[in-house]
């Protein structure tokens, strides 16, 4: 798992991951990049993440996909990133088509739900939580 | 005592109070008018592993984190 | 569609397909890379390619994806790939996720099934036609 | 006359045929023993359209393609 400041450096990681599994002997290799849409007049989108559960989220994704015979890896941007440039980039390596096909699905699907991850929209400067678009963690709702 | 930090948007620094078990940290929060608006959108974790039973139990020095909704990628 | 003689070049692939859509504000995208695994003593895939009805599909998958609102891109290898080397690349951009995680699936099942594409294991220099791992395409059967 | 060609492993040269419709087509075929194997698994583009209707009626000149089962990727 990869985080940094800013704006991922998408080629890069695209070719470091396919050269670190060059030889698995992997038959299917799917990444998701994840790009900022300029819409709304937003600037830029700007995250936080709490580290040490979105490290165990990963460990146990790092579980479920050896189970299965596969590997996932992911990037994830903290801070700002400009309109038109990626904060995301998670990928699934399997030795066949249909285990990976099925996996980004539910990893992307899952990251969006559960990796504590906040966004917010940069306008005119301000930074502004995106509440409207964020997600209830399962079991949200325990103190109320 | 045990120490509750308030995670991304909410925007509240942490803070140190007496508790047995997660329900009485949720009628700790409850008492705060700031997080009435929070409590029914946050997940929770206790030593950063996510937590969903309100009778767990408490120690010394545990670390509650309030986790609002989330939207990463 | 890019068809190409030999092992394709994955980076340079992913890279300019990138930098193709740097400002068509898609926010997602998810390339399938294709490997040729190292399997049942094989030093190579080969692939025969129908082209012409190669292109028609795809033009129907183009198609398919504008009226979703997204695109899709591939390229493919003609004649022998040699193990670790990669043979497939397809793509799908979109301006949100759940399309994109959709097409790629559909778009690349589709292709396995009704690409006119043929494969042969090379093995101790012999081109031995993939028969057992072959798809009978939608519609066979016509003439018998 | 139309002509018929064989695509991937089939491995056989293009031939000329008199037919009116795809129906000739299939009896012609059938007296090969070589194609016999093949035509179950094999599905038919008329001038690289696919089509899917035995019915269907060829002029002169039309180019039928014979596609054995496929594997790209």
């Amino acid at each position: 798992m990869e985080l940094y400041q800013g704006p991922l450096e998408v080629k890069e990681i695209f070719a470091r991951w396919l050269d670190e599994e060059a030889a698995s002997n992997y038959g299917a290799y799917i990444p998701f990049v994840g790009t900022i849409r300029a819409e709304d007049g937003i600037e830029a989108l700007s995250f936080d993440i709490y580290e040490p559960i979105l490290r165990s989220w990963f460990e146990n994704w790092q579980e479920r996909a050896k189970a299965r015979g596969a590997i996932v890896k992911m990037a994830h941007s903290i801070g700002d990133v400009p309109v038109h440039t990626s904060s995301y980039v998670s990928a699934v390596f399997s030795p066949k088509r249909r285990v990976a096909l099925e996996l980004i699905e539910e990893f992307v699907e899952d990251f969006k739900a559960n990796a504590p991850i906040w966004k917010y929209d940069i306008k005119e400067g301000k930074r502004i939580y995106a509440a409207d678009r964020s997600t209830p963690m399962d079991g949200a709702g325990l103190l109320a | 005592m045990i120490t509750v930090e308030f995670l991304g948007p909410i925007g509240k620094s942490p803070i140190e109070i007496e508790a047995k078990t997660l329900s009485d940290v949720a009628v700790k929060l409850k008492e705060d008018p700031q997080m009435a608006v929070w409590l029914d959108k946050c997940a929770v974790a206790l030593n950063d592993t996510m937590v969903k039973d309100l009778g767990t139990v408490l120690k010394e020095g545990d670390r509650i984190s309030i986790l609002p909704p989330v939207c990463g990628g």
